[in-house]
């Protein structure tokens, strides 16, 4: 049905080799946290900072003006992959600093009695960055409640919607559960019933693989999309939103100085427009053009046949561990991968705490996260503190699935045995 | 490289070409336009003929060469111009940055010097500073006079 | 005097190599802007991308772990340069970032009638930051005037100061004169006459050479101090600030996300002590890490030795092009670099515009800045909208100031010839 | 590798140690402490004797075995300890942690298994959290008996 080779894909990333000629047992589920970094991006950011080093916008010399047309080369690329006007293409360090930007500049417009509702499932970036802005605003920050399997309870989300509703930040995948949220049905229910409501979607998990939902980001109903590097093959230190522009047009940056304005001065300073605006100080030079590599080698792929891949391992994890017989496990989201889920496999085995499954599956080289991961109100409606998870890229094979297995088993061996 | 053409004699000329400078008495439009990379700052005035063509325009100009020698042919081939013809000589000379060549107006042929500039985008701002002044220097008039195209 | 040769220190730069392969003239003159990348920093970025890219605090795996250990190894060596607590080292996606973290957190306790004062030499990142958000508690904005030379005025500076002012805003070192503030002289006036007041330093154009001023960053009177690694042979994407633990305990953070938290829940989230409180999201980790060697290369310089070459070099240039007879040309702040002063030659010529100076000597691989420097105030201050700006760094050589020279007197043959 | 050290079997005896687990009826003081990174939770409840002594001791730890361990630890080897010892052991155990090794006071010599946790720099706040409730939980007591070493 597919012909992605797992073991070709690796050639792109040079840590199997690295790993390799260490001698180390590399069994890499942690790409939920970050991606391995594929070959082209650490080429072309060492290449960068060797041969155009300079400072962007700023000056007219050749390396300052090469290195300005890397940077919004870079922008270009971006915008092409998600199907967005260029200068609706915000560059920032990461997801989380997008939120905020975007919570602090739709918050201005807030006052008391407007409501904020926020996905219960999302990521503490697309909480917090609510509860600090939206909050000084005097607005009231509600959950959006969530069905037994963690996804938004369509239902109760229905009858949160008012005119009074001015912000719903979803997130489009979860990162413990790996459930998608449908955006245009979502998003369609939003805008009929809440008009007012501005749509912030938190992309972190699903930036990844945007060429699967065929469909160019200002054509969903929604209004701002964010996303990190790094959980895309690329670099630490870059993210981006992409934000309507007649929204943006009204709203104040969170960050000020260098570049993002027309004129300082003590008497009153002028604001750029966006995207300029809220690109405060020097940014993230190389790792934007790095960030570019990144999403143009994830235009050269074939997503769908990445993505059955991905499942397809995941689907075995979920079942192969749901199975345990003597064993009280949960898979958080349920062990069902047929269809609208990323290849997150978070778990919870009673009596064994995640951080020492981890622990000792890293004897065997098994990279798995435990904890909350940064989605505490979602592990509180698991009944849950903490979970396992192993999440899963291209370049993860069933070999790594049966060490996985294995692993989990062993720990778990360990940890029970007493 | 190809800063030698950037700054070749006809730039140069037009930008020395003080006959559109300074301010008009009576202006019946007026804009100032800076530059927010480099503070350069343009102030244009208009006056326009009843039939809103550009019957007179000046500009004072702190500013690069490149930001002289546009505002100064703006002065030397726009007087007279429909704003229809501004319009199109704005659009055209756009295209020029972007893609180094375009299709100006025959009156405007004197802004393909600018061609020269595609490859430097950090200035394109500034050949087009004077148009984007005069833009709204235009939109000021109209807004004066009651006047709209 | 000095032994040290700029032609050896150019082999820790692989960018000149690399244009000399390219047959490219190369006179880097805008190290004020962002300096050369040092190649162990390169190279340190790159293996880390390569062998141990993992997200740091957040799974216990050999990566992450070896991350983690990397990230916070990087904290440490910023420590013991600036001489601080380890727990007192914010990492940040830069100065601007870390600026307006700063300006945020201190806001907090601002009331309409406080005072908050601002160098008028200042970056715009260290004006448009409080313009945003102490503006925002209603506290007044007061520029601190400058003398001729476009140093701080101390006589109205010290009228200035009051029971009324909460914080004061410097620049240590002017990125357009080059002139240094002495930190203790002005921080102690401040503490004397303004008790109640932080003091902000932006460091951006110190950190560089920090072992010059001989004193531990918490030795001086003086309470946040703020810098960017692409300043000091760095990577972009990164930068931190120093922080005084008992203002920043006090201060709510900015950002919004993981990692900054100790728990999150929709009836209320609790923050992190600092510096995790200020450091949301996934940091910037291989970044830091490049940092980390930036600065690891920075604690082995004999700087007393660079900077006096640096210096020798400012003062050849800002000689001679003050000395150009028919010329009207001012240069920013004088031209006396006997002392007190980082090697920063801005100039202006009457009827020669930055651009077209700057772009004129690109032609001869002369690559200086033109523009108003992010610092509006400080040009109105001297009557101008833009300057030219060469800055050196130890790489540089005569050759670099010859050049220059010959560039500048080419452009305004040709500027003036017609 | 040093995985295994950490799982050795005197760790997990001690955090399989059930004989503090639990929570005091009428303590003096309690606290509560998560774990940011993992979400995991100590109560701690404790009773003072009139000389400062930690009388009772106990312990509800939803979290990793190196936390069940340490709260275990606590029971076995604290209980009836100084206000003075308890700091030294907490003193000594972060330095064990930090450096590997370290002199822990020698009723607390049990705490050395954590030797093995060093190079995990991730989960030294799992074994200190034990410590951080008891300290906390201390305070709680002498600020509602008004007793203070
Ligand atoms: C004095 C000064 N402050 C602040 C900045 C801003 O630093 P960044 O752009 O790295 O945030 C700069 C550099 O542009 C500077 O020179
Ligand atoms: C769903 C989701 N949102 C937001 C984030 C935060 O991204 P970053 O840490 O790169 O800012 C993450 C990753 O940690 C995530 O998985």
């Amino acid at each position: 049905m597919t012909s992605f080779d797992p073991l070709a894909f690796r050639n792109h990333f040079p840590a199997f080799a690295a790993m390799r000629d260490e001698g180390r047992d590399f069994h890499y589920l942690d790409s939920g946290a970050s991606t391995l970094v594929a070959a082209p991006v650490i080429a072309a950011m060492a290449d960068h900072d060797t041969r155009l080093r300079a400072n962007v916008h700023r000056s007219v010399h050749y390396w300052a003006e090469q290195a300005t047309q890397a940077f919004e080369a870079a922008r270009d690329t971006l915008a092409a992959y998600f199907g967005t006007p260029r200068a609706e293409i915000v560059l920032t360090s990461g997801t989380t600093q997008a939120l905020n930007i975007i919570a602090y500049g739709l918050s201005d417009g807030l006052q008391t009695g407007d409501e904020v509702l926020v996905a219960a499932d999302n990521h503490h970036a697309n909480i917090v960055s609510w509860q600090i802005h939206a909050a000084a605003k005097g607005a009231t920050i509600t959950p959006i409640a969530l069905t037994p399997l963690g996804q938004i309870d369509e239902d109760a989300l229905a009858a949160q919607l008012t005119d009074k509703v001015r912000i719903v930040a979803l997130s489009h995948i979860s990162n413990v559960t790996g459930w998608e949220v449908d955006l245009n049905k979502i998003g369609s229910m939003i805008r009929a019933k809440a008009p007012n409501a501005a749509i912030i979607v938190d992309g972190a998990q699903s930036a990844c693989h945007w060429p699967l939902f065929e469909t160019a980001l200002p054509d969903l109903p929604i209004d701002f999309y964010a996303c990190s590097a790094h959980k895309m093959f690329g670099p630490t230190g870059v993210g981006m939103f992409w934000g309507r522009s007649d929204l943006m047009e009204n709203m104040p940056p969170l960050l000020g100085g260098g570049e993002m304005i027309t004129n300082v001065s003590f008497d009153g300073t002028g604001f750029a427009q966006p995207p300029t605006r809220f690109e405060a100080g020097t940014p993230p030079i190389t790792q934007a053009i790095g960030f570019g590599a990144a999403v143009g080698f994830l235009t050269g792929l074939d997503h769908r046949a990445i993505r059955a891949h991905e499942v397809t391992l995941a689907a075995t994890l979920a079942a192969t561990l749901a199975a345990q017989p003597p064993l009280d496990t949960t898979i958080l989201g349920g062990a069902d991968f047929s269809r609208d889920r990323a290849p997150l496999v978070s778990f919870a085995i009673t009596g064994c705490h995640p951080h020492d499954i981890c622990q000792l599956a890293d004897r065997s080289g098994v990279a798995m996260r435990g904890g909350h991961h940064c989605a505490q109100p979602l592990m509180g409606h698991f009944g849950l503190l903490a979970s396992t998870r192993a999440s899963i890229a291209g370049y993860n094979t069933p070999d790594d699935m049966d060490a996985a297995i294995n692993a989990i088993k062993d720990a778990i061996n360990l940890l029970k045995g007493t | 490289m190809s800063s030698l053409d950037l700054y070749q004699r006809d730039l140069l000329r037009a930008a020395a070409d003080a006959s559109h400078a300074g301010r008009l008495p009576r202006p019946d439009g007026s804009a100032t336009v800076n530059n927010p990379l480099c503070g350069d700052k343009i102030t244009i005035d208009i006056t326009l003929a009843p039939d809103n063509t550009l019957s007179a325009y000046t500009h004072e100009t702190e500013a690069c060469v490149l930001c002289q020698a546009s505002a100064g042919l703006i002065g030397s081939t726009l007087e007279g111009a429909t704003a229809t013809l501004i319009t199109e000589t704005h659009q055209a000379v756009t295209q020029v940055l972007e893609q180094g060549s375009g299709t100006l107006p025959t009156q405007a042929k004197g802004f393909g010097i600018f061609a020269a500039v595609t490859d430097h985008t950090a200035r394109h701002a500034c050949v087009l500073m004077p148009f984007e002044a005069l833009t709204q220097a235009v939109k000021d008039a109209q807004a004066k006079t009651g006047n709209s195209s």
